[in-house]
């Protein structure tokens, strides 16, 4: 319950060195695809609020580093599994927007046809499965992904995304330790935002951090400031070719911060105000974008087009998606099972 | 009498049990409002941190299997837990401590441990998809060993609560979203409020209520679709069909008499559940009617229950899986013609 | 034709079709046998490990959330997965990777991901207590996405096995303890040899079969209690009661058609299952009938289920839960007179 | 997978101090103990070859000390939640022998009145709750049962037992990092006995032991020759002292083999025959009675007078039971629910 922590992983983290920029190219790349998440999450809650769509939503506002630090050098055919918080993950992993943005909309062609809605938001295509809305579920799920991997003799890996309040669920448990012993390629990203809905960390766990659970398997775990964007990349590339070349897993514990509410109705009572302006300062987005206009790599003039172009192709999806069809009433009998007919 | 929500009913009915019982404390993820948390996923629990403390209003980790492990264990050693695990689809993570164990502990030591333990758990569809909307009654009316309870207004609930809290036995609470009333209104949300006693009062297990008086059919509906039952009740008055609506409030107990005493008299048969066709709850009662009263009926028995589906997301889709209204009516006309 | 246990019929499906489709593999606690191991604890997956190494039966830690989860993850990710979890009554602790995951995974992806794998359990009363003896296949047949399969015999658990395997979907198999036939064998285990053709066949899902004719009830009847109510059927007949027993063989889908067709024949319908009673998939076929094909009906219908009940180990309890032959005897008799 | 981690551990043992016996009642007692599930066991493996009764038993045969060593200073108002392997712990925390031996032979008068059978026996009354067949389900169980004790402003505790399988259930991970969060009274017991069924324990997990896994909780853990009766009872009095001070819980692992199969039919094919034998030669009622008689705390005589009173008291039991009434069949319906004229 002591938010001091905050302070104290900021400090544990700036003593890390500083992960050079990469090359140009793939620099604004992942700027593009953080501002494309936060874009895309904005305008959902914009719609929200304007009452064009229904449902919830959680945001991963804040925390897109982790995403596209993690997915960026992933491959269509590498697996990806991910959370009631999925949107970040699905875009970094190259969902199609629109499609998803249509799935918001409730629209039959939306990426699930609108059957998944928010939390199940998901592309097989792209390595993207449907996300998982039961906490800690997708792991063992994960697991057996990257067994098939296994079996197949394919170098594909399984990229496996949790928050902290995941780690305290039996399926962490049962998953990792599976994977550990049988060496699969999984790479566990446990995006530690340091609440589980309204519930601190440090109220649920006696140690203090989740990297150290690592130990209990017999694999090696990582603290790392997940916002930033460098850092987790560095942290992720050497966890995804040690999965690669059969090595094992790893377990990723990236510490973050959700600038939004748990979901679309809470207002985040339980967060301190000095915590919240603190992360604030910290915008994984902003603090990207400095070292890219500092280190130039990039002009303001450049990085404000990236954005401009983004805003476009999400207000664009919007257009497409609310002038897309509803599905039919009757589809909601179909995709019960495979073949027969499609009933 | 005061006037109040579902939610706000289930909170005072926790409230004064904690305060006449030390034994009773509640559990589970977020259930604690103190510094801002949520009291509960849907603010059941709101204020009682304040009122009985940290003890007595424990947060928890994100781990289903501990908290209904722990309120098996705390209840087999004299306590009395009410357990949350914020939505009824996340019992699945915990079935094996409420079926193996709750529902079996006392049966396997011969009678000489109980289980008195509380189990809420909220049901029904809310545009979330399919992992936050199942309707789940029938796996539990499939336990023995548990009871299983589903309050539809403020009186029920509170009523019914109590006698759980104060049930020697494993209960299961289903409280349907779209009921409660509280903050966190839904679209398709009904809001609520009905007339609360002020003086202590339980409501049985076993008996169910006849929510409105007809001669033509009996619909037994429970929750939400108990409301679409009266609506359709009242539209299909106007064409001279007159419904009994009776809402069963507990399942086990199941109070078969209350049914069968209606088709006595209407001699026509309706089930609506927003739990699944296949091996719903409204298949057992179906049966046992088709079983020892099948002579009562002058029709055959009508289910509508939500279609074999996992739930959609889709508002279109969501919709069109639930019984409706519409859906009841027609059903009722048909059932008139048989 | 060979002659073999269901045991042998299941071990041989498996064996075939892995040397068939490369991406069928087992998982699950104790299923290699090398080095001395099990081979499944009832041995249904003996000598797998020497054909197939032990990537493809895959011995893994007492982890059923572990177990279930991978079967799912891999099946998402096109292999064709085996899942054992020793006994059914374990389903539970990893429910919700059946009924939230496995169930829901192909509708909430639009259609767009498949989980084609096999969960096999065995179920029934065997005297080791009530978390080692549940017949759970109601919890089961009331979550769509799942298909639900019971083989009573040699030819059938052959030919549906293989079916499960080649199907796109989850498949849930449950076994009789009692008719394994193999080397275990236990008090009141019937030892069940059956003609398997040598040739590659499979059995349709969906399709009951009528194990003997008859023109005054039907009976239908699943696994062990099929047996029993051949049983009764033959000393009925010394009565002139002329039964005709129905093994609906899978669940979900399930063969109304089959039994509508019997009832049309005899007008009375008996339904045996060592399932509880409430709601046991008993009820819903009782509740189906009900609601589509009363007016076949000469009688009420009656269900004979394990009373509802968590399974006493005691064998005179045990043995008094269980539907007997008697009793199904004794029921056909005061059915007929109705 | 590898089995010379058995001679590794007896050194790692060996290593520590001999931990000094205890006064000369206690120590008879705790060898009359340890004899009196020895010999109950042996009966009724007996009793089933026999034929005389049913159904199937999983025996602690050389796992005794465990079992005594743990509870032979527990109060009456102590919790002890068991497993699929109750009898030894059911013994020795004071559950009648006649009434266990009763339930065997599923009698009316069993501690479970029939109902429960050789997985469930239990009696409350001396805090033995039914034993849970449910590999790992007794631990959430157990914490809960340990809140009730701090609820309660008592003083109690709880000890839970299970096997080195139990370690990878989610139920472990859930239900200790519960305790371990709230400081519960609880002594976690870990008979690692080398075997879940037919699967050796390093098959089933990357570490090296199941103690180290207590880290990730941020409690102690500690192994210790679970044959050596007076190391697992100065082990267990700490732990125990540790949780009734409010200190919060501990995880022991108990290094053990059971002489006997899994369970009644197994005949343990996967064990290598040197393994047995080492082991057999570590009978750790054997080892306790050698030092009883070597430090001339008690007399070979004196000894075999105990074991002979124990064989008479399990004849007798046997005697009793056979001769006791059997249920009514419609007791079946019985104590299912509470109240209600016990319905
Ligand atoms: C099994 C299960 N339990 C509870 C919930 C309700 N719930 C949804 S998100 C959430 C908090 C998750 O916290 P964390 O894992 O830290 O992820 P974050 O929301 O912070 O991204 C909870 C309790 C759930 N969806 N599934
Ligand atoms: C949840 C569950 N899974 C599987 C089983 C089947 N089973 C019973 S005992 C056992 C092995 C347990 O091993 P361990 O925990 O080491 O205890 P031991 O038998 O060695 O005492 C297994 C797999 C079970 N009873 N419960
Ligand atoms: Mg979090
Ligand atoms: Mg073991």
């Amino acid at each position: 319950m002591k938010n001091t922590d905050t302070i104290q992983l900021e400090s544990d983290v700036s003593a890390k060195t500083v992960v050079a920029l990469p090359e140009r190219t793939k620099a604004l790349g992942m700027y593009e695809s953080m501002v494309r998440i936060r874009k895309y999450e904005e305008q959902i809650y914009f719609l929200f609020l304007e009452g064009r769509i229904s449902g919830s939503i959680h945001q991963s506002h804040g925390q897109e580093a982790c995403a596209v630090g993690v997915l960026y050098d992933t491959r269509p055919t590498d697996y990806m599994a991910s959370t009631h918080r999925p949107a970040g993950h699905d875009l970094a992993k190259g969902v199609s927007l629109r499609a998803m943005m249509c799935e918001m909309f409730g629209k039959a062609n939306g990426c699930c046809h609108g059957k998944g809605g928010a939390m199940h938001m998901g592309d097989i295509s792209v390595g993207a499965v449907p996300a998982n809305a039961i906490v800690g579920s997708n792991i063992p799920i994960a697991v057996g992904m990257a067994y098939s991997c296994k079996l197949r003799r394919t170098d594909d890996i399984v990229v496996c995304f949790f928050g902290d309040g995941a780690t305290n669920e039996g399926g962490f448990h049962e998953g990792i330790n599976g994977a550990a012993l049988w060496d699969l390629p999984v790479v566990f990203v446990c995006e530690n935002n340091f609440y589980g809905a309204s519930t601190h960390v440090q109220a649920t766990m006696k140690v203090q951090t989740i990297a150290e659970r690592a130990a209990a398997y017999g694999i090696p775990g990582e603290r790392i400031d997940g916002n930033d964007l460098m850092a987790v990349n560095e942290a992720a590339t050497r966890a995804i070719a040690r999965a690669r070349r059969g090595g094992g897993p790893t377990l990723l514990e990236l510490m973050t911060y959700r600038i939004a509410g748990h979901s679309r109705s809470d207002a985040s009572a339980y967060r301190p105000d000095d915590e919240e302006s603190a992360w604030l300062a910290r915008d994984p987005i902003k603090l990207f974008r400095g070292r890219l206009v500092e280190e130039k790599v990039a002009t303001d003039a450049e990085l404000d087009a990236i954005e401009n172009s983004v805003q476009e192709e999400v207000d664009g999806a919007v257009q497409f998606a609310e002038s897309s069809q509803d599905p039919e009433p009757e589809d909601a009998l179909r995709n019960v099972y495979a073949g027969e007919g499609e009933v | 009498m005061p006037q109040m929500s579902i939610v706000e009913a289930l909170n005072q009915a926790i409230a004064e049990e904690m305060a006449r019982d030390e034994r009773v404390f509640c559990l589970g993820e977020d259930v604690s409002d103190a510094n801002g948390g949520y009291g509960g996923a849907f603010a059941v629990t709101r204020g009682l941190h304040g009122k009985f403390g940290p003890e007595r209003v424990l947060n928890t980790p994100i781990s289903e299997m501990l908290i209904v492990g722990m309120a098996v264990g705390a209840a087999m050693a004299g306590m009395r837990p009410i357990a949350d695990v914020q939505y009824g689809d996340f019992l699945f993570c915990c079935m094996d401590q409420l079926v193996n164990q709750a529902a079996k502990m006392r049966y396997m030591s011969g009678g000489r441990v109980s289980v008195p333990m509380v189990m809420r758990a909220p049901v029904g569809a809310t545009g979330r998809g399919a992992q936050h909307a199942q309707s789940l009654e029938g796996f539990f009316t499939h336990a023995p060993g548990l009871k299983v309870i589903c309050p539809a207004t403020a009186y029920d609930a509170k009523g019914l609560l109590k006698t759980a809290i104060r049930d020697d036995n494993p209960v299961l609470v289903f409280e349907h979203k779209l009921l409660y009333g509280g903050k966190r209104t839904e679209s398709g949300a009904l809001s609520m409020v009905g007339e609360v006693p002020a003086e202590d009062y339980t409501v049985p297990f076993g008996r169910g209520v006849v929510r409105r008086e007809g001669k033509d059919i009996t619909i037994v509906a429970n929750l939400l679709m108990m409301y679409r039952a009266m609506d359709a009740a009242a539209e299909l008055d106007e064409d001279d069909i007159s419904c009994e609506v009776i809402d069963p409030r507990t399942l086990a107990p199941f109070d078969y008499e209350l049914v069968i005493e209606s088709l006595r008299k209407t001699r026509r048969l309706m089930i609506v559940h927003e739990d699944t066709y296949s091996n719903g709850w409204g298949a057992q009662l179906a049966s046992y009617i088709a079983e020892h009263e099948i002579y009562l009926l002058d029709a055959p028995i009508k289910r509508l229950a939500a279609y074999d589906v996992p739930i959609p997301c889709a508002p279109v889709m969501e919709k069109f899986v639930i019984p409706s209204t519409a859906r009841i009516i027609d059903a009722a006309r048909s059932l008139m013609k048989m």
